[in-house]
């Protein structure tokens, strides 16, 4: 088995990634689409890394959690902040402004 | 190459995960969507671990699943579910347009990467199991605290700026003084309203539960008796069902008593 | 710091890993370490300081922060220049993950300035206890008994000083950053700060919510891509750094190239989503109309300088050998941007949307620039983004200062006839909408001038683009010249609508900016010359 | 590990400097160094009377005028001291400041002062300040005196400017300085809104001009490198014909804008609605003819391209019959004299595309006209002075009486522009016609026919104008009783302009080799007798022309002295008809050209939402048709956005892939 199946795998979960953002309207769910991008992400650093003999991309593979660890946080609390204000967690109920 | 062990651990764990990662976009329950996400995750983990990534691999299930995805769970369980839940797709050509493209980014990227030959794998067995003993742990360490200290040290920022973002969006300083329960029943007395204190709900007879109305003394369901947050949320249960099984009760009373 | 890794020791106990020391040039980060200080204080100052006397303390503090740290990116900057090169490099600052070359020197100086004026128009009261576009608390449901009782009590988010802090400091991480892992991290310290800031309008909260919500969700999706495109990238050289990747190029077989393009492009994604560029701007209009305004205004200027200098880097450190294979695509994206930007401009009905197209306009105006792969093009597009960011804060200050019942009056009908009532304030409204046409004497054309100039001598493509940046200049003319016409050739409808007399530091932020968009259009050559002389990215 | 690399492409250090090109400017020296005073006396004016503020009010409009003065006293220095100096020495060139150094671009600011930019500043200095000093009378009572003071000074100021810069670049400023000062004096009394409403139209068909001019600029960048005079001069006797030609039609479709030729005329009747001194001023003596100024400053550039020529001449022609026709019906005194003005520079225009048979007599003309228009517009504003603003002709007659030293001075004028000799319009405009005849094929005919019965219509008209307000009875409104003559303030200027209207012409062209043409020499290089022949003899189209203007004016003492004049328009046949809707050139315009100007007129003034609708038509159409339907795509939901991005991403990815 080569390492590119990892890579393939990646951008498979990638792409659910970004589908769901595409199609969910839970903003929860939607924001648990971007964590897939990242992981899948997360998975190609550990296989180039695997590839170059370096630790670097796990390195950066790290550097990523704490980045979406702290992203997290705040989209979580802006998901709150728009759910106190309109008992709703849609993405699609957020469209007063358009044009 | 890799060894056939971890070739089969691959095509197993790789197969579970696309089909829980697709279980985000098409189960209809957030929860679910987020167990589905946990597990993608847990496997990623293990992934990690066979690609010689250990520490990465205990970090990702501790603190990535363990964590954050826990407090995913948390916040779908403060919001609740509601009709956002649901995957009836109401913008138009939307959901199409989605799988089209979604489809179109792996098929770009498919042959791009089908393009490419990747060198020969250099391994981390050098990296990790170096003859003097230090293994994967000590390296990345080496790696966060030599090279990349800066991008360490810059995290930091993303931290405080996350903790006051929480801080601002979701923390309510409390303004007025807390009223005590004297001070509370004091007041209803005072403006009268309410005095012996809400209704409680689903106390009757049959049923009881937070979700449930209390029923009137005519039979009719009393709003007060429930949560607002429930009544806004439409996760209200109706009282009809208990009801007519109180009214067949009755009527048996009746053909009884008749008897 | 870390001294205790010495070298040796690591390269004695790892051999295989390829481990250098941290070394820290502290007097060439010195600018951004302040700034991140005194963010740091001023998280303290909230927890420490009683309510009577914070706001005095974080303005104070903040705007004490900002101009130290500019004065000390002076004297960096002047230390190190020399007669002849111009700026001269000062190399990484760690390791290479920070490199403050002439392009960072000026970048991060302008940043600072834009920050200054920015945070002068965010601390605007109005008479009131806190700032007076910021929420009373931020927590609280919009139009709750709860958030009025805040009001009553005096409560402020004068988070908002530290939030804005960390954001600058990411924004001058941003264009120095020598690695794609750097890169990204600044991309995080300067985007969330600003995702919280968004949703913190006083006024029409949910909007500002909505804003913000928008703003995260579509920036968490952007820096994905752009993630992804580093893990690429990172594949095809085997490092993030942005050297390696140039080395990389020329002697990287085709057996990779599949990795580079996309990797390429990826991270093209994160970067042109921040400037707002076509087809990733849809964003852009939104979050202008939603962010407390003056927000907005240092956001335009500040965030899109910030991304166009990375993206500057990226090209012209990274992957400028690849060109042939990338460049025609962006040349598509610029072109498409001026265009959308311009022709949707034409139907808006809101001040902040209109601008907010407009910056989208302005935005591929500016990548005209950047592809013109010449070092003028580096000057010309630097010098565009001071001066448009100069214009756009003092334009959007202005709107702030528009009111209606109190509230922000930005529907386009408010403002009719406002030059009859208030000619200073529709004045230099005027003016400044002039500059964003790029009618001669003012920043704007020279701008417009210093990009297309580079832009026309690169080639066909860049004739072509010229000629469309023309056509999409000629179009927001007329939508610029729609509202002078409004403010002084109709009859008011409404006098309800006022602007009301701002500060001190409203005063200055507008007037600082109404005169360099004078001086820029009458006197450039300083500027340019700056400009150019900082023009020569480190490798 | 870190090298300063400069793998960019070496940087581009300062090229050849503007100025110092093949042509022959010695730097400026003596009186001439301080030249920029020119520009900088009346920008300082504007500048203390608008900065000010009320304080000003007191001293302002004096203020203003002295330093209008001085400027023209500078300028008269400067030309003593380049008469002073040898034929080949007599352009100079000073040196401002570096103003514009992108790259390899570099351009300096500075003034090129040479006898074609002198003249013209001597005409501006000194037209101008005499309007100044008139407008103390006439504007004395208006409450916002001073900013009409520093108006006037800024639009001196500019127009300075645009005569002196040495590149195109800075003539572009001055160019739209005096849009700028044209607009706000158009409008100054913008409280009316069918004033506000004239300024918007001067203002957009200026910029349809100003399109033109910028797209001429960026055409000789493009072609040469350079946009200053001496380089394009240069450039421009190598360029191709091709590359000429649309310099060319661009540049006149500049002058056509700021000229009021056809088919951009249409503002300049509108432009009346400003105060009177302003029309004298800008819209009869010197904005208008910045258009011929551009066409003469670019000779090089039309002596490349025949076809622009032949252009230039055919506009010229269509506009002067245009505007005499347009004379003829006009009962609005101030828009006779509009259309008139349009017609006079249309013979400029016309004389300005004969090649170098005509650019002295383009000057000549225009400075001739230069005096008599604004004497006789400053005469329309006596009129309306004493007449409560009163502009309606049909209402005045037999004012002779009354106001004798305007009717005396406006005689002058009538007179000149007539071409009787000796008077100033003789000497010029029987130049242009005879100009016109020289040349081959059909050309002098058409052009010199048309140029002669331009005279023809001109005296008719003209003299209607001058009978109509001063001759026959009094037809007078009821509430007028006692017109009056003017201050001296007002009637002193008048008189000036009345002594140049007399004997301008004949200072400036008498003999064999007139002092015009021996003065512009260096610029042009003509030499006297180089010009050809007419194809009918000059004496006889002399006398032609005296005998068409002695019709013309007969039938106007016929019609309008002797005939009783009727104080309501009679209804009239279809041509007078046309004439009075401006040959119905606001119909055609709208129909065909101006129609996507006039729309955007109209949404440019919208106050809300379906005003949009409005504008829905015409070349504005497209845009706002694709504005609305891409508009659609910003439908707030943040799926759709985050949908948009990633169509990008699969696009540009796939789009790539295919094309590798």
């Amino acid at each position: 088995m080569s390492l590119s199946h990892y890579i393939y795998l990646a951008t498979i979960l990638f792409s659910i990634g970004a589908v769901t953002v595409l199609l969910r309207r839970n903003a929860i769910i939607v924001f648990m689409g971007v964590e897939l991008m990242l992981n899948a992400t997360n998975l190609a650093f550990v296989t180039f890394a695997r590839v170059h003999g370096t630790l670097d991309g796990q390195v950066i593979a790290l550097f990523v959690m704490v980045v979406a660890a702290a992203e997290v946080v705040v989209g979580l609390a802006i998901i709150m902040a728009i759910f106190r204000a309109r008992r709703s967690a849609s993405v699609d109920s957020a469209n007063l402004m358009k044009l | 190459m890799t060894g056939t062990g971890e070739a089969v651990g691959f095509w197993i764990l790789g197969t579970l995960m696309v089909v829980a990662a697709l279980g985000l976009v098409f189960v209809r329950k957030a929860v679910h969507a987020a167990l589905c996400m946990a597990f993608v995750m847990i496997n990623l983990g293990v992934l990690y671990v066979m690609e010689q990534a250990e520490f990465l691999g205990i970090v990702q299930i501790f603190v990535y699943t363990g964590a954050v995805m826990m407090l995913f769970l948390f916040v779908l369980m403060l919001v609740g579910i509601d009709s956002s839940d649901s995957i009836v797709e109401t913008i138009k050509g939307q959901r199409v347009a989605g799988y089209v493209l979604g489809l179109g980014l792996a098929v770009v990227m498919f042959l791009a990467l089908g393009s490419i030959t990747l060198p020969a794998t250099k391994g981390l067995e050098a990296v990790n199991n170096p003859a003097d003993g230090g293994g994967n742990i000590s390296g990345v360490a080496f790696l966060v605290f030599g090279k990349y200290v800066w991008a360490f040290e810059l995290t930091s920022a993303l931290l405080i700026t996350a903790a006051i973002g929480a801080m601002v969006l979701a923390h309510r300083q409390r303004l007025t003084e807390k009223l005590s329960q004297r001070e509370w029943s004091q007041r209803r007395v005072r403006e009268n309203t309410y005095v012996a204190g809400l209704p409680a709900p689903g106390v009757y007879a049959r049923h009881n539960a937070v979700d449930t109305p209390a029923l009137l003394p005519d039979g009719t369901p009393s709003e007060l008796s429930v949560s607002r947050v429930l009544v806004s949320r439409d996760q209200v249960a109706t009282p009809i069902t208990f009801h007519a099984a109180e009214q067949a009760i009755e009527a048996e009373i009746e053909d009884g008593s008749a008897r | 710091m870390i001294p205790a890794l010495g070298a040796q020791y690591l390269g004695a106990q790892l051999p295989g890993v390829d481990l250098v020391p941290a070394t820290f040039n502290y007097a060439a980060l010195s600018p951004i370490l302040v700034v991140l200080g005194v963010a740091t204080v001023g998280v303290l100052v909230e927890a420490f300081v009683p309510l009577r006397s914070r706001y005095a303390a974080q303005v104070g503090l903040t705007l004490a922060g900002l101009v130290a740290a500019f004065l000390l990116l002076v004297l960096l900057a002047v230390n190190h220049q020399t007669a002849t090169a111009g700026l001269k490099v000062l190399g990484g600052a760690v390791l290479g993950s920070v490199i403050i070359d002439g392009p960072a020197l000026f970048l991060q100086g302008t940043i600072l300035v834009f920050a200054i004026l920015g945070v002068l128009t965010m601390a605007e009261r109005l008479g009131g206890v806190g700032a007076d576009a910021f929420t009373p608390m931020g927590s609280a449901t919009p139009g709750s008994g709860q958030e009025a009782l805040a009001l009553r009590a005096g409560s402020m988010t004068s988070e908002v000083f530290p939030l804005t802090l960390f954001a600058v400091a990411g924004m001058m991480l941003f264009p120095s950053a020598g690695d794609l892992l750097t890169m990204f991290i600044s991309l995080e310290v300067l985007s969330l700060p600003l995702y919280l800031l968004t949703g913190l309008a006083r006024r029409r909260r949910l909007i500002s919510q909505e804003a913000s919500l928008k703003y995260f969700l579509l920036g968490a999706f952007s820096s994905a891509f752009f993630l992804f495109g580093t893990a690429l990238l990172y594949g095809y050289s085997g490092s993030v750094y942005l050297p390696d990747i140039a080395a990389a190029i020329p002697q990287g077989g085709s057996e990779l190239n599949g990795l580079l393009v996309p990797g390429v492009f990826l991270v093209a994604v994160g970067l042109l989503f921040k400037v707002g560029a076509v087809p990733f701007h849809s964003w852009i209009p939104d979050v202008y109309q939603g962010a407390p305004t003056p927000v907005t205004g240092f956001m335009a200027a500040a965030t899109k300088l910030a991304a166009f200098g990375a993206i500057l880097r990226v090209v012209y450190v990274g992957i400028e050998s690849a060109r042939w294979q990338w460049s025609p695509a962006i040349a598509v994206v610029a072109i498409l941007t001026m265009v959308v930007g311009a022709v949707l401009s034409v139907t808006q009905t809101d001040v902040k949307r209109l601008l907010a197209y407009s910056s989208i306009a302005h935005a591929g105006f500016i990548l005209v620039g950047v592809l013109a792969f010449d070092r003028t093009g580096v000057s010309g597009v630097m010098f565009y983004l001071v001066s448009y960011g100069l214009t756009t804060i003092a334009a959007f200050a202005i709107v702030g200062l528009v009111r209606a019942d109190g509230a922000e009056a930005t529907h386009l009908s408010q403002w009719a006839g406002l030059g009859r009532r208030h000619p200073w304030t529709a004045g230099t409204f005027a003016f400044l909408l002039l500059a964003f046409a790029g009618i001669p004497l003012t920043s704007g054309f020279t701008a417009k001038f210093a990009v297309f100039e580079p832009a026309l001598r690169s080639g066909a493509t860049g004739t072509i683009m010229v000629v469309v940046g023309l056509l999409a200049s000629a179009v927001t003319v007329f939508v610029y010249v729609r509202i002078i016409v409004l403010m002084y050739f109709t009859d008011s409808q409404n006098d309800a609508v006022a602007v009301v007399t701002p500060s001190v530091m409203t005063t200055i932020a507008i007037t600082f900016g109404a005169a360099m968009t004078l001086v820029l259009g009458v006197w450039p050559t300083e500027l340019l010359q700056l400009s150019a002389s900082a023009s020569q990215f480190l490798r | 590990m870190h090298t300063l690399t400069n793998g960019l492409g070496a940087y581009a250090g300062p090229v050849a400097l503007a100025g110092e090109g093949p042509v022959t400017a010695v730097t400026a020296s003596g009186i001439t160094a301080y030249a920029w005073l020119l520009v900088a006396l009346p920008a300082l004016g504007a500048a203390i009377l608008l900065v000010g503020g009320k304080r000003t009010n007191a001293f302002g409009p004096l203020l203003a005028t002295l330093l209008s003065w001085g400027s023209f006293v500078v300028g008269l220095l400067v030309v003593i001291s380049m008469a002073g100096r040898a034929d080949a020495d007599r352009a100079a060139h000073l040196h401002l400041f570096s103003w514009i150094n992108v790259g390899s671009f570099n351009l300096d600011a500075g003034q090129r002062l040479d006898p074609l930019s002198m003249a013209f500043v001597l005409l501006i200095t000194f037209v101008g300040s005499l309007i100044h000093v008139y407008s103390l009378g006439y504007m004395k009572d208006d409450p916002d005196k001073r900013k009409f003071f520093a108006y006037l000074n800024l639009f001196v100021a500019a127009m300075l400017l645009l005569v002196t810069a040495d590149s195109y670049l800075l003539l572009y400023v001055g160019w739209e300085g005096v849009g700028l000062a044209s607009w706000l004096l158009i409008g100054f009394w913008n409280d009316n809104p069918a004033y506000a409403t004239a300024a918007n139209k001067a203002f957009i068909a200026n910029r349809v001009g100003d399109l033109g001019l910028s797209v001429a600029i960026m055409i000789m960048f493009f072609q040469f490198g350079h946009v200053d005079f001496a380089s394009v001069d240069a450039g421009a006797a190598n360029a191709s014909p091709g590359a000429l030609t649309a310099m060319g039609l661009f540049l006149l479709l500049g002058a056509c804008g700021k000229s009021a030729q056809f088919p951009l005329q249409s503002w300049l009747g509108d432009a009346m609605a400003g105060p009177t001194p302003v029309s004298a001023l800008i819209h009869a003596a010197t904005m208008v003819t910045a258009g011929v100024y551009l066409v003469v400053r670019s000779h090089a550039i039309f002596e490349g391209s025949p076809t622009a020529q032949l252009v230039v001449v055919i506009v010229g022609a269509i506009t002067l019959l245009f505007g005499a026709v347009v004379g003829c019906a006009k009962d609005d005194m101030k828009k006779a004299l509009a259309a008139s003005t349009m017609s006079q520079i249309g013979y400029m225009m016309l004389a300005a595309g004969l090649g170098p048979v005509g650019y002295v007599f383009a000057i000549f003309h225009l400075l001739t006209h230069g005096f008599f228009k604004a004497g006789m517009f400053l005469g329309a504003g006596s009129v309306m002075h004493g007449m409560n603003d009163q502009v309606n002709m049909r209402r005045f007659g037999g004012l002779r009486t009354v106001m004798t030293i305007t009717w005396a001075t406006f005689m002058m004028g009538w007179l000149a522009i007539l071409g009787v000799p000796p008077f100033a319009g003789y000497w010029s405009k029987d130049k242009i016609i005879e100009a016109a005849f020289i040349g081959e094929g059909w050309r002098p005919w058409v052009f010199g026919l048309a140029a002669l019965i331009g005279a023809g219509i001109t005296a008719f008209y003209m003299s209607r104008l001058f009978f109509m307000t001063f001759h026959g009875k009094k037809r007078w409104t009821e509430d007028i009783h006692h017109p009056h003559e003017s201050p001296l303030t007002m009637t002193i200027p008048m008189m000036v302009l009345a002594f140049g209207s007399v004997v301008l012409g004949a200072i400036l062209g008498f003999g064999q080799t007139s002092l015009l043409q021996s003065w512009l020499n260096p610029v042009f290089g003509i030499t006297a007798g180089t010009e050809g022949e007419p194809v009918l003899p000059a004496n006889l189209l002399l006398g032609l022309t005296l005998v068409l203007v002695l019709a013309g004016a007969g039938l106007a003492w016929v019609r309008y002295v002797r005939d009783v004049v009727p104080e309501i328009a009679p209804h009239g046949n279809l041509v007078t008809q046309a004439a009075r809707n401006d040959l119905y050139q606001d119909a055609v315009n709208e129909g065909a050209l101006m129609r996507p100007g006039i729309h955007l007129t109209r949404s440019l003034v919208f106050t809300d939402t379906r005003g949009i609708d409005g504008a829905a038509s015409g070349l504005g159409a497209l845009v706002i048709g694709a504005s609305t339907r891409l508009r659609k795509l910003q439908n707030g939901y943040v799926r759709s956005y985050a949908l948009t991005m990633l169509a990008g991403v699969v696009i540009i990815l796939g789009a790539v892939w295919v094309m590798q």
